[in-house]
């Protein structure tokens, strides 16, 4: 392959406006001559300022918003800006999290998509020094009605579990939800946990000057880099047909890189000066992020940098996103030992570079200045665009979502159990290794993920939650019911909520009504958090998750974190003995709004405004937590989609007992979504000792028995069913969907 | 103390899991040795541990049998101490010659990780004998590649010398007569799917995996 | 009855770990001169239908919507008549 | 230099359950006069050696000790010589 037509000059850049398609508007590429360099950028420069002003690299939409995001907190050691987010655990150690999305590339090539998608955030999590100790993953999906939707629940899931399971990190919780709004734009967030000694922390900083910048991992390829609007016309004699940009994923290299990585932070720390992965727009961002960092500038040769294919160009080199690469800045004259470690794991790496004091960034190619622009320019001079932003006209005048009548609510609950996004997902979490490095003490199926911390008496809770559904009625209340729900299933796991991480996955932000529901939700989701005292440590944005001028809901996907202090207070969902007493924490009103039900029975898109109180859903939340702490309760699990009757249920599959009881609720209200309850069971010997703990914030529902059977008498019914019915129904749902 | 070897290849990931069940939970003494060691005869048994040995590009094990290590591992063998080959090990062990047959992919080409009741066919092995005879244990599974074949001359001779160690009760995977584990003919290497070393705690949903370390333990008591 | 034998293969730009591990492999078994290694899928499909124009429609359909996926990989296949048995 | 072209496919007699679920998706598509599949390896191999003899040496203990597992699997290959560039 050969050059076959040369890169346009700096001037017909300026005339021919190349870095529209790229993304870069006239306004900004003026700012960026005439302000920030003085001069035309030539090509290679004026696609790093592309990408890097990209809402993707920079922000530059939402920063305004994210910045009403509430990150204090006394456990916080790392918030938003690096990698990832680190938050102390006690005993010199920490927990590092974050969440990432791919739903664009999913949506491309579904199986290659979602593997990246693992690989990426993974990079993020070993980065800070923290060895990844589980993962999750967040998924929306149309409706299974269409085949293409199959496809791409297959793939995708295929996706995850073969890096997820090769890698050998535990795929230990996550959620899927099934709407027609994400037809052509299906949502894949990946949260990543790790575990540290916080004597290992590391940061992305290309510090001291003199210091090498050394490349690592797997060879930078032409992949992710637009085929069709950047390369084919200037660069390839190839067939586009016999090219791809799609980027594969090597489960097998990143074991090997994090691997090594993570003992020359153990080992070497005093010689690593930082580390960061190549993810988004690779070498470019990476490089001048740790630069921008740490306030020096940094030069580069990129004929050093391994590369795949003959004859890329700079710009080609830089905006790869080749998948399995890190950057790190180590000390002058210590190379060798670092060099030495990855030649053991048979990894290739190279010193690319130097830092320099002069606050520049240099890259040289074929022995010639091709890029030279101040660090500042690349990542810190992006202008912020606060977007215009109006309520949209559907939220004037909402009217309260009607109650529906129910006549034989065992029938309603087979129904609702059949809804694939209330249906089991077990066929979908088998195939996940959930229990690779032996700790997962609670694994898929429950409320939150439990992963205890070996050698100590610790555990940590993890949860991925997001009813988009709420957040279509009410963004601000739907955010904080995010948050909230979230918490409740750290809490039902004997856990307290110590921080999130979130992935906003949200329509145009040119789209005023897009910007208000980020905004919106963001505000809601931060008061929630500090509410919590659970700081937002990390996250990402996905916008333009559009197709056809239609938007998806608005899905702020929320990662919670909880610290268990003591594995006894491990609890779960389903009931354990028969004869124990099962109790409502909460009150239960008419909450139909945006409910499982609602959807049932015609309702999309949703309608209604939503009831939530964040004092009532504290008390809840302390009241479980202090009765675990008390070791009364015998399970515990959080009301959410479905409500009260598909609560229990859930409760019963665990087990092999059945439930009798009666309520002063009506048929309908057992499908209620009232937020801000618990079913918990209590033990014959300790229901006086809850009920005095509980006061009026519990109601006495039944109690579980040897039976086959569920039976709750209600103020105009009777639910009445065979457990077994009802398992199979929940079990077999999404398989016979997905035939 | 006994000493485990545990062989860490490029791509294995439950070697520090079984590590831990070795000096956690047995309390004896373990050591996760590199892919490029070349004398294990210090050791007084040999783990093989589950992962992704090279990817498992090629097929499970096949690149993993080449690695400096295995001629250390068959040597071992040859002196009658245990080996045992645990998920991507036992494919590593029949990769090498180590063990009969072979591991297809799983019947419905999906990966499964799930707790699966077994039954202990023989309690007459070194790696079995604190189990009850025909007890019925839970496991989990964690593979993709598990579906154990041979071929019928082979399954008759695994039958005769009682080499079939473990079975499933409800066969995931579509193994040849539900074998879940198979020794060789000497009986000193044993290859099974399901993982021991993640049931080796209460915490970890069961302690059936324990015993399988434990029967090592009584059989090197029987030697010394 | 028409055989049909399809071969899937990557397009060239797009990174095989796979190929890559296997190459690797093979230099460390000393066959040092192997210098490029490409993997990929074959299959040997069997057609009951009458005329080779019938079994190309069939196979590229075949290739196309379920073999290959357009995205990373190209195909190519060769179509013989089976002598009746 | 010469390039083997290598195809590594099961035995006849053993079931292989990726074609099984290959033959099955095909019938789901309406492909219903697909009467077998089969499924196998590709591998193109690229050797930098002076001889076709001496390439198919290597391709043959290639295969024997590495592409294909003997309890299941057996090989063919073709060998050209490639044209100096
Ligand atoms: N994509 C997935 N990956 C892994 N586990 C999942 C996935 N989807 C659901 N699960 C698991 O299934 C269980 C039920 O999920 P969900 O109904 O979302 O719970 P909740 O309503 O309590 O948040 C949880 O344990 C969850 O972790
Ligand atoms: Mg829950």
């Amino acid at each position: 392959m050969q050059q076959l037509k040369t890169e346009l000059t700096p001037e017909e850049i300026r005339e021919q406006k190349p870095y529209e398609a790229w993304g870069l508007s006239e306004q900004e590429y003026d700012y960026i001559a005439q302000k920030l360099i003085g001069r035309l950028p030539n090509y290679t420069e004026t696609g790093l300022f592309a990408v890097m002003w990209s809402e993707h690299c920079s922000y530059k939409n939402s920063k305004p918003i994210l910045r009403k995001f509430w990150n204090d907190g006394s456990r916080v050691i790392q918030g938003p800006g690096e990698g990832a987010g680190v938050l102390d655990i006690g005993d010199g150690q920490a927990v590092v999290f974050k969440a990432e999305s791919h739903n664009h590339p999913s949506f491309v090539e579904p199986f290659e998509g979602a593997a990246t998608g693992v690989g990426g955030i993974i990079r993020d999590i070993f980065s800070m020094g923290a060895k990844p100790i589980a993962s999750l993953d967040s998924l929306r999906f149309g409706e299974l009605d269409n085949p293409k939707n199959r496809y791409l629940v297959n793939e995708i899931v295929a996706g995850i579990a073969a890096y997820g399971n090769c890698i050998g990190i535990p795929t230990v919780g996550g959620e899927i939800g099934f709407d027609a709004v994400y037809d052509g734009n299906p949502l894949v967030n990946v949260m990543c946990v790790g575990l540290m000694d916080q004597a290992d922390l590391k940061q992305g900083r290309a510090k001291g000057t003199g210091n090498s910048i050394i490349y690592v991992g797997a060879k930078t390829g032409r992949d992710g880099i637009h085929g069709a609007t950047f390369a084919s016309n200037e660069f390839s004699e190839e067939k586009e047909a016999d090219r791809s940009a799609v980027q594969v994923g090597d489960p097998f290299m990143e074991k090997l890189l994090t691997d090594a990585c993570l003992e020359i932070i153990h080992d070497h720390a005093e010689i690593l000066m930082g580390i960061q992965d190549m993810g988004a727009a690779g070498l470019v961002s990476s490089s001048a992020e740790m630069a921008s960092k740490a306030k020096s500038g940094v030069t580069m040769n990129l004929d050093l940098v391994p590369q795949r294919e003959p004859g890329m160009s700079a710009y080609e080199i830089m905006l790869s996103e080749s998948q399995e690469r890190m950057l790190l800045c180590v000390k002058k004259g210590e190379e060798q030992t670092v060099l030495d470690i990855f030649a053991r794991y048979d990894l290739d790496a190279v010193v690319v570079g130097h830092v320099t004091d002069d606050r520049q960034y240099r890259l040289y190619q074929h022995g010639q200045l091709v890029t030279d622009v101040p660090v500042t320019s690349l990542v810190d001079d992006v202008v912020e665009h606060e977007q215009p932003s109006r309520k949209p006209a559907r939220l004037e005048n909402s009217q309260p979502a009607q109650t529906p009548t129910i006549k034989d609510p065992g029938e309603t609950l087979k129904a609702l159990l059949a809804q694939p996004t209330i249906a089991s997902k077990e066929s979908v979490y088998k195939q996940y290794d959930s229990q690779v490095q032996a700790n997962t003490a609670v694994t898929p199926g429950s409320d939150a993920a439990v992963v205890r911390v070996r050698h100590t008496k610790k555990a940590l809770a993890m949860t991925t939650d997001c009813n988009a559904r709420y957040i279509y009625l009410d963004p601000f209340v739907g955010g904080q019911i995010a948050v909230s729900e979230a918490a409740r299933n750290i809490v039902a796991s004997g856990g307290v909520p110590i921080g999130i991480t979130d992935c906003l996955n949200f329509g145009s932000p040119d789209d005023p009504e897009s910007y208000w529901e980020l905004d919106q939700s963001v505000q809601g989701i931060a008061q929630a958090c500090e509410r919590f005292d659970t700081p937002v440590i990390s996250g990402n944005v996905s916008m333009y998750n559009e197709t056809d001028g239609h938007s998806i809901y608005p899905t702020p996907m929320i990662g919670m974190v909880g610290l268990i202090e003591d594995i006894n207070y491990i609890t779960t969902q389903s009931f354990k003995h028969a004869g124990d007493a099962v109790y409502l924490i909460g009150d239960t009103g008419d909450d139909f709004a945006g409910s499982e039900l609602q959807k049932l029975q015609g309702q999309v898109p949703p309608t209604g405004q939503l009831n939530f109180d964040l004092d009532a859903e504290t008390a809840h939340q302390q009241l479980t937590q202090k009765a675990i702490r008390k070791n009364l309760l015998e399970s515990a699990h959080d009301l959410s989609e479905g409500g009260l009757g598909v609560a229990l249920a859930e409760a019963l599959f665990g087990s092999s007992l059945g439930f009798e009881g009666r309520t002063s609720l009506t048929n309908a209200q057992l499908f209620s979504e009232t937020q801000s309850r618990f079913i918990v069971s209590v033990d014959a010997e300790n229901k006086a000792k809850f009920e005095a703990l509980a006061g009026n914030q519990a109601v006495l529902l039944g109690h579980t028995t040897d039976q086959d059977q569920v039976s709750l008498t209600t103020a105009d019914g009777e639910l009445k069913a065979s457990c077994a019915d009802l398992k199979a129904t929940f079990g077999g749902a999404l398989g016979c969907l997905m035939k | 103390m006994m000493k485990f070897a545990v062989v860490s290849f490029p791509g294995s990931n439950c070697d520090e899991d079984l590590y831990y069940a070795i000096t956690d939970d047995l309390h004896e003494a373990a050591t996760i040795v590199p892919h490029t060691t070349i004398d294990l005869s210090g050791f007084d048994v040999v783990l093989i541990p589950g992962g992704f040995s090279y990817g498992d590009y090629l097929r499970g094990g096949a690149i993993a049998k080449f690695a400096p290590v295995m001629p250390a591992v068959k040597a071992f063998a040859q002196t009658g101490k245990p080996v045992l080959g645990i998920c991507n090990g036992f494919q590593i062990l029949t990769e090498a010659g180590l063990l009969p047959g072979t591991l297809q992919h799983n019947r419905q080409m999906q990966f499964i990780c799930e707790p699966e009741p077994l039954r202990v066919e023989n309690n007459r092995t070194m790696f079995t004998s604190a189990f009850q005879d025909q007890q019925q244990i839970t496991l989990p599974i964690a593979h993709g590649e598990g579906n154990y074949y041979c071929d019928d001359a082979t399954l008759a001779k695994l039958r005769e010398n009682h080499q079939i160690a473990f079975t499933y009760q409800n066969n995931p995977n579509g193994s040849v007569s539900d074998i879940a584990g198979i020794t060789n003919e000497a009986g000193n290497v044993l290859g099974m799917m399901p993982h021991p070393e993640r049931a080796v705690e209460d915490i970890q949903g069961g302690t059936d995996g324990l015993l399988v370390f434990k029967s090592l333990v009584q059989a090197h008591l029987r030697t010394v | 009855m028409f055989l049909a034998q399809v071969h899937v293969t990557y397009k060239p730009s797009i990174l095989d770990p796979q190929a890559v591990a296997i190459k690797d492999a093979m230099h460390r078994l000393a066959f040092d001169q192997v210098t490029a290694v490409r993997q990929g899928k074959y299959f040997e499909i069997t057609l009951d239908v009458s005329t080779a124009d019938e079994a190309e429609k069939q196979i590229e359909a075949i290739c196309d919507q379920l073999l290959a996926n357009p995205n990373m990989e190209t195909y190519r296949y060769d179509i013989k008549e089976l002598a009746n048995q």
